[in-house]
């Protein structure tokens, strides 16, 4: 069968950063190709290359046979080649049928909209896709998982022969990552090749056909991913064995009790939701999208008004009516959306970094201590292994994984004694993620109560020492962590809606 | 993924009238406001003639707040919508007091002159990548200045061509209603405010208009030639301009080469009062008319109240910053 | 019922006008009448002083006041208040209509002209001098200007204006625009600042550049003016004689709503002062702070 | 991970000076290409004393748009700067004329009333979540107007306060190095350039600037009090506007209560030219002074050539859109 997309000899370099030297990659028609690597490994650059982003410095590129050089996001669009990004790139403001057919309107005479048949199609689409969304709903207000499908709607839309998918999972939970499997195989049977990139190591054995394996910007190999081992592909990623350590499970029922939430509401959102978390105890939060979870994150931190419900930390309540009484409290929240709530994307890691311990660098006279912070972020660059040129590189300029990463240095400099971690590893490859699984236990072991959530059961259960499980709002169950508690209990909860609710008390 | 969906539905049903219109006359809270407030306080203030005053005020200040509000929903800014009037009524005065030609060219080459004046901007901006702010910042002197060359720093009046004053003066709904003279400029003004209302919802334009400013980078990655829509955007809010620029030389039936200068700044505030983000992105023409016409009953009412000139200014300030307040609290609760 | 008379000028900010105004309040109470006076920022914005001549036409006046900065566009509202038998006294510069009932003006081309004569006899007769006007659009800054220039240009020869520039009548751009000028011109005479703004623009560029020996001439009054002229700074200034054109611009207005005849016009005058007769009592009755 | 990361270097060692010098130099570019051409242009251009009067005329504006610089990078605007720099020189007169207070009262008087004006602007944009648009849009006509007020329109001279008028004009290097008599007005404007600069990039306050304007629900989100750093931010440039205030005040012996409106435009176009965004996040205090002496060598120069008025507007024009352009493609090369 012939090729469908070859790239040969791909350089591509950044100021201080040789993002890609001389990589190779090639796709056929009707397979799924995965690519892996590690954050910051090129892969999303070697995308941008093929989609007509960014500009290669050296290499040639095919398309059927013929050489071809995209030189702008249309000339790939027009040569069939469609891109999923990492990074949602949405028009906030309009709405999800206006923003799947951005560029293809559907026109009567005179330039005119023809809004019905725009909604139409979007809902064709979205019905194809077995997504429940209305199209005439403001991108804005969708959570980040509804504005993923929207992303993949747009690029299914465009009926590519090439399409690329750039982590399009790293927002999805279980029931979404399967039907977007079958919209992938549907394509694949019809003869589209499908460039997938993901972190997820599950996901490759259950759709790819090939692999290929970058590291630091080059191409280490391409392996058949039915037949090599999973092991195999990950020390191929980061050059070493990756040991999963499992589950140890500590007794903190005798320790004092850090966080405890009363009665929260909000609307519709948050109905009724109280749970405590003890020093020492990491708490896991699973659910569906919309259940709810990153509401009750966020109304505990202040970031969103409540209606009713009470807090206290350390069995004293405390009044907190925005992030920075929560801070005081010694509350922390990681966000989900890093670009939207987690950092100042234009200015550098470093600053970043110190940004919610400012006062820690401050002398009286209000003057920041450059140094200081300097040691410090560089000590996260090594801890967390974050990839950069520098700590004065601005953050933007980094890979997605990256910038996870830098949210994640933030709080942990800010050392509060009650953390909530929302998906915390959202783009972050194996390796790191183990690093972050370390670094959450060990702080957990110093006495801080953790609180994570998540949409990927395996790390839900990997890590709760407690797993509570919320539904359309509704805190639905506390399971105990550890190999007694098994997926199909978490998600029984999970998907148990209101009229079939009995009260639930906490199970743990 | 069924489980979770729901449709975006107001919250309340009970509701009387729907939300969309509760909010819609929401909207009109401030201005109703400031109407009633002025009507007790005086009675000359509500009568036909001072209402019909205070929609001749805003026609002018509201086409160009119209014009703004589209280059404002990319994300962009026009301060040369001021003296772009300008320069569009001193080349109409060219075109029909010295070259002598017959009313529609005049007609035609004040908007033609706008929507160049326009793209000009908009290529400024699309292709040399200046920023808005400065593009039209020099723009707003260029043409301030050319205004002044071209018409040798006088005045030129239209009493050459007959009927030219009727454009704005005229009333033809009053010929038809006689109880109701509202001027033709007030129905312009109108018309304009409902056809750039048009093409923002239901054309191509008006799309890309929103898309770019909620995220230019985006629709460029959709392959989107986002400079050739720019540059669209800006040429018709020039034309729009444009017609302000009739609208003010029919009113004073002369084209003033001096003015202008501060009227961008008067626009602007028109639409963003009426709620138009200016980090683009959304914006409605109605919010705007409804800003121009808070300005305008604003400084009527002061007028009629005899209240002391330099204490005019502080109250305007005060209720400009209550109304966006008042505004700010609707929404919220909405 | 008191009688309402609101009087519309050009301005409101500059010491000239809150000095026609002082006059008008003066003949307010006099005459026992209600006065409002209203300006729009600057010179350039004829159409927002039509929208305050149609606010003030709302209230039913008993006659109206006004200083039109384009006669022409004013007209549907003479028109309005002729019909609805609302004298109008046109006052600072004339209305090109027969409606006004009288204008009470100064005739600030004859007064530039007087500038100019004082200008000439000073520096000797020839020479290089500068004009800082305040405007290059309204009527008072058409007329000084050219009052000034039309006169150099006939009577002295050898006198040549070699650069007239426009500072708004904001002392500060006045200040840059006069010392831009100092610095083209080193073998400059004399300046001519066409008001209170542009003259004392001059004064600040002259003590900031410690230029010597330069003319200074201004136009109109007010305390800087005034100690300019005391510590030799300036040379001189024609005043108008704001207090009395308000003064009868109201007294006009009320006679007229009585039906009394008035004169076309009623020439308030200008006058020149320097520091030999500025305390003499007429001057100094036209003079203000 | 060491083999990809090479060290943020100059990508040429073979350039004889380093490229952080070279951009800094080159960020000049556009002011010295002026200055040449005028040197060229006119004799009488490249004097001392012409190039004193050139940073006498800067200094007023350049301190103006030193505040909005701060203003602008929290991703604001301030409108008010103008009139409130009025404002501060007439509540200077009242302490000093008026009350008849000693000097220094009077420094405290603009530079505390600044502030809280400032600090005023900042509670309607962070507590009232009032647009920094529209909020300073009413501070600014809510300052004209008080100034008109206060001082009974009229101007309020400072001749009872000896010395005042050196604040301004008076030159304390000339009195050192009498070759250089450049005036005390320049040297404050360069010493407040320097602590603002100094503050920006050391100090806290600086970088919640930066940080407000690059994200503002992620530093919210990161615990930070971002209502009160905003206050603070306008506050300071508050502050920074009575200095202002005083150099105005002090060049004119007098405060003028009518003078400030458009002002504001200046120093942002100032802001704007030295490169700073409007969108936030971004800016430099050197960038506005370039873009401050651009605007000032610019009138200059164009006066000392006698252009004729309007075509001094159109070339302005025309200048600015140039200079920024040029500035651009800087950017992009280097
Ligand atoms: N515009 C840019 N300017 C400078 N450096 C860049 C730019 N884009 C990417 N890089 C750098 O190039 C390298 C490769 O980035 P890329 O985004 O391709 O990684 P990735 O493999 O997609 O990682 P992740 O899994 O974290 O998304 C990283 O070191 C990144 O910091
Ligand atoms: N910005 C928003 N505007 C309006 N509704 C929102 C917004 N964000 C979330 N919601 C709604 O609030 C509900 C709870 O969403 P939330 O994000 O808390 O869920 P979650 O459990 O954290 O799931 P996810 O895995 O998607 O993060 C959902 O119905 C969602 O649609
Ligand atoms: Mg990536
Ligand atoms: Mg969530």
């Amino acid at each position: 069968m012939s090729l469908l997309v070859e790239m040969r000899g791909i350089e591509k370099r950044f100021p201080g950063v040789h993002a890609l030297r001389s990589v190779r990659f090639d796709l056929k028609p009707g397979e799924v190709h995965a690519l892996m690597g590690e954050n910051g490994a090129g892969k999303s650059t070697l995308m941008k290359i093929l989609s007509g982003n960014y500009q290669r410095d050296g290499g040639e590129i095919f398309f059927e046979g013929k050489p071809v050089a995209p030189d702008s996001p249309r000339a790939a669009t027009d040569l069939g080649i469609g891109i999923i990004h990492q990074e949602l790139s949405l028009m906030n403001d309009l709405t999800a049928a206006q923003n799947v057919f951005i560029g293809r309107e559907p026109r009567k005479s005179f330039g005119r909209l023809d809004e019905p048949a725009l909604n139409r199609q979007t809902a064709d689409i979205f019905s194809s896709m077995n997504l429940k969304l209305d199209p005439k709903a403001q991108v804005d207000t969708l959570t980040i998982a509804k504005q993923q499908m929207v992303e993949i709607a747009k690029a299914l839309s465009y009926k590519s022969r090439v399409l690329i998918m750039d982590e399009p999972t790293a927002a999805l939970n279980d029931a979404e990552i399967a039907e977007l499997f079958v919209i992938i195989r549907k394509l694949r049977s019809e003869g589209v090749g499908i460039i997938y990139i993901s972190h997820k190591m599950d996901e490759i054995k259950r759709i790819a056909d090939r692999v290929t394996v970058m590291r630091d910007g080059e191409y280490v190999d391409t392996v058949d991913a039915e037949s090599t081992p999973l092991s195999r592909i990950i020390s191929m990623m980061v050059g070493r064995e990756v040991s999963e350590k499992p589950l140890d499970v500590p007794d903190t029922r005798g320790n004092e009790v850090a966080l405890e939430v009363r009665n929260l509401k909000r609307g519709r959102e948050i109905r009724d939701v109280s749970f405590t978390v003890r020093r020492g105890e990491i708490l896991g939060f699973a659910g569906l999208m919309g259940a709810g979870r990153t509401e009750v994150a966020r109304a505990v931190f202040g970031a969103d008004p409540r209606d009713d419900g009470e807090i206290l930390v350390h069995g004293k309540p405390v009044s907190i009516h925005s992030p920075s009484d929560a801070v005081r409290s010694g509350i922390g929240y990681l966000s989900e959306d890093r670009k939207r709530f987690g950092l100042a994307t234009g200015m550098n890691v470093r600053a970043n970094i110190a940004l919610a311990s400012l006062d820690r660098f401050t002398s009286k006279a209000g003057v920041l201590d450059e140094r200081g912070m300097r040691e410090t972020a560089n000590n996260y660059i090594d801890q967390l292994g974050i990839r950069t040129p520098s700590d004065t590189q601005e953050v933007r300029l980094l890979s997605g994984g990256n910038q996870q990463k830098v949210v994640v240095a933030k709080w942990l400099l800010r050392d509060c004694d009650i953390l909530f971690f929302d998906e915390p590893t959202r783009g972050i490859d194996v390796g790191a993620k183990s690093e972050i699984y370390k670094l959450l236990e060990e702080l957990a072991a110093q006495g801080r109560a953790i609180i994570v959530i998540s949409s990927e059961l395996p790390e839900v259960m990997r890590l709760s020492h407690r797993i509570a499980v919320m539904c359309e709002g509704r805190l639905t169950g506390i399971l105990p962590g550890g190999a007694e508690t098994t997926q199909e209990q978490i998600m029984e909860l999970a998907t148990q809606r209101e009229s079939a609710m009995a009260p639930v008390g906490e199970v743990a | 993924m069924s489980q979770t969906i729901e449709a975006t539905q107001p919250r309340q049903k009970k509701a009387l009238i729907s939300s969309g219109a509760q909010q819609r006359l929401l909207a009109f809270a401030s201005l109703i406001v400031l109407l009633i407030v002025f009507s007790i306080a005086s009675p000359n203030f509500m009568q036909t003639s001072n209402m019909i005053a205070i929609l001749q005020a805003t026609s002018v200040n509201g086409v160009l707040a119209v014009a703004a509000t589209l280059v404002i929903i990319t994300g962009g800014i026009d301060l040369s919508v001021g003296t772009m009037m300008t320069f569009t009524a001193v080349m109409t005065g060219v075109v029909l007091t010295y070259l002598g030609m017959p009313l529609p060219l005049g007609v035609v080459t004040a908007i033609a002159t706008g929507a160049f004046c326009g793209f000009c901007s908009g290529t400024f901006i699309a292709k040399m990548k200046i920023p808005p702010f400065i593009a039209t910042l020099g723009m707003m002197l260029i043409l301030k200045g050319l205004s002044l060359v071209i018409s040798g720093t006088r005045p030129i009046y239209f009493n050459d061509t007959p009927g030219f004053d009727l454009i704005s003066r005229g009333s033809l709904i009053g010929e038809i209603i006689p109880a109701l003279p509202i001027p033709n400029g007030v129905l312009i003004l109108f018309i304009v405010a409902i056809a750039a209302s048009y093409v923002l919802s239901n054309t191509v334009l008006g799309r890309y208009t929103f898309a770019l400013g909620s995220n230019e980078e985006a629709v460029r990655l959709s392959g989107v030639n986002t400079d050739r829509w720019k540059m669209a955007v800006y040429a018709l809010a020039g034309g729009i301009v444009g017609i302000g620029g009739l609208l003010i030389a029919s009113r004073l039936n002369s084209a003033q080469p001096a003015l202008g200068l501060g009227y961008e700044l008067e626009a602007i505030a028109a639409v963003v009062i009426g709620g138009t983000s200016l980090s683009g992105g959304r914006g409605t023409i109605l919010g705007t008319l409804i800003g121009a016409l808070i300005m305008a009953v604003l400084t009527n009412g002061l007028r009629v109240l005899s209240v002391a000139q330099e204490w005019q200014t502080v109250v305007t300030g005060v209720i400009i910053i209550l109304a966006v307040y008042a505004d700010m609290l609707r929404r919220r609760k909405v | 019922e008191e009688m309402f008379i609101p009087l519309i000028s050009k301005g409101f900010q500059h010491q000239f006008w809150q000095a026609v105004k002082a006059g008008a309040d003066q003949a307010a109470e006099e005459f026992g009448v209600k006065v409002t006076f209203e300006g729009p920022d600057n010179e350039t914005m004829v159409d927002k002083q039509i929208d305050m001549l149609a606010a003030a036409l709302a209230n039913k006046p008993s006659a109206i006041g006004f200083a039109a900065l384009d006669s022409q566009a004013a007209i549907p509202l003479l028109k309005q208040a002729q019909e609805a038998g609302i004298p109008v006294v046109a006052f600072d510069s004339g209305v090109d209509s027969d409606i006004p009932v009288t204008t009470a003006t100064t005739d600030n081309l004859a007064a530039a002209g007087l500038a100019a004569d004082k200008m000439a006899e000073m520096i000797g007769g020839s020479g290089k001098v500068a004009v800082v006007a305040h405007d290059q659009t309204s009527r008072t800054g058409i007329d000084r200007r050219d009052g000034f220039l039309n006169q150099m240009k006939e009577k002295y020869p050898n006198i040549e204006v070699v650069s007239v520039q426009y500072g708004d009548g904001d002392q500060l751009k006045s200040t840059e625009v006069a010392k831009a000028i100092i610095t083209a011109n080193p073998d400059l005479k004399g300046i001519f600042g066409t008001n209170e703004g542009s003259a004392i623009g001059v004064v600040n560029a002259v003590r900031e550049t410690g230029t010597e020996g330069l003319v200074v001439i201004g136009y109109d009054s007010g305390t800087a003016q005034k100690e300019a002229i005391m510590d030799g700074t300036m040379a001189g200034a024609i005043t108008q004689n704001p207090v009395g054109i308000g003064y009868e611009t109201v007294k006009a207005a009320v006679a007229a709503t009585k039906g009394e005849d008035l004169p076309k016009v009623i020439d308030t005058g200008f006058y020149w002062y320097d520091k030999s007769n500025m305390d003499d009592p007429k001057i100094a009755a036209v003079l203000y702070d």
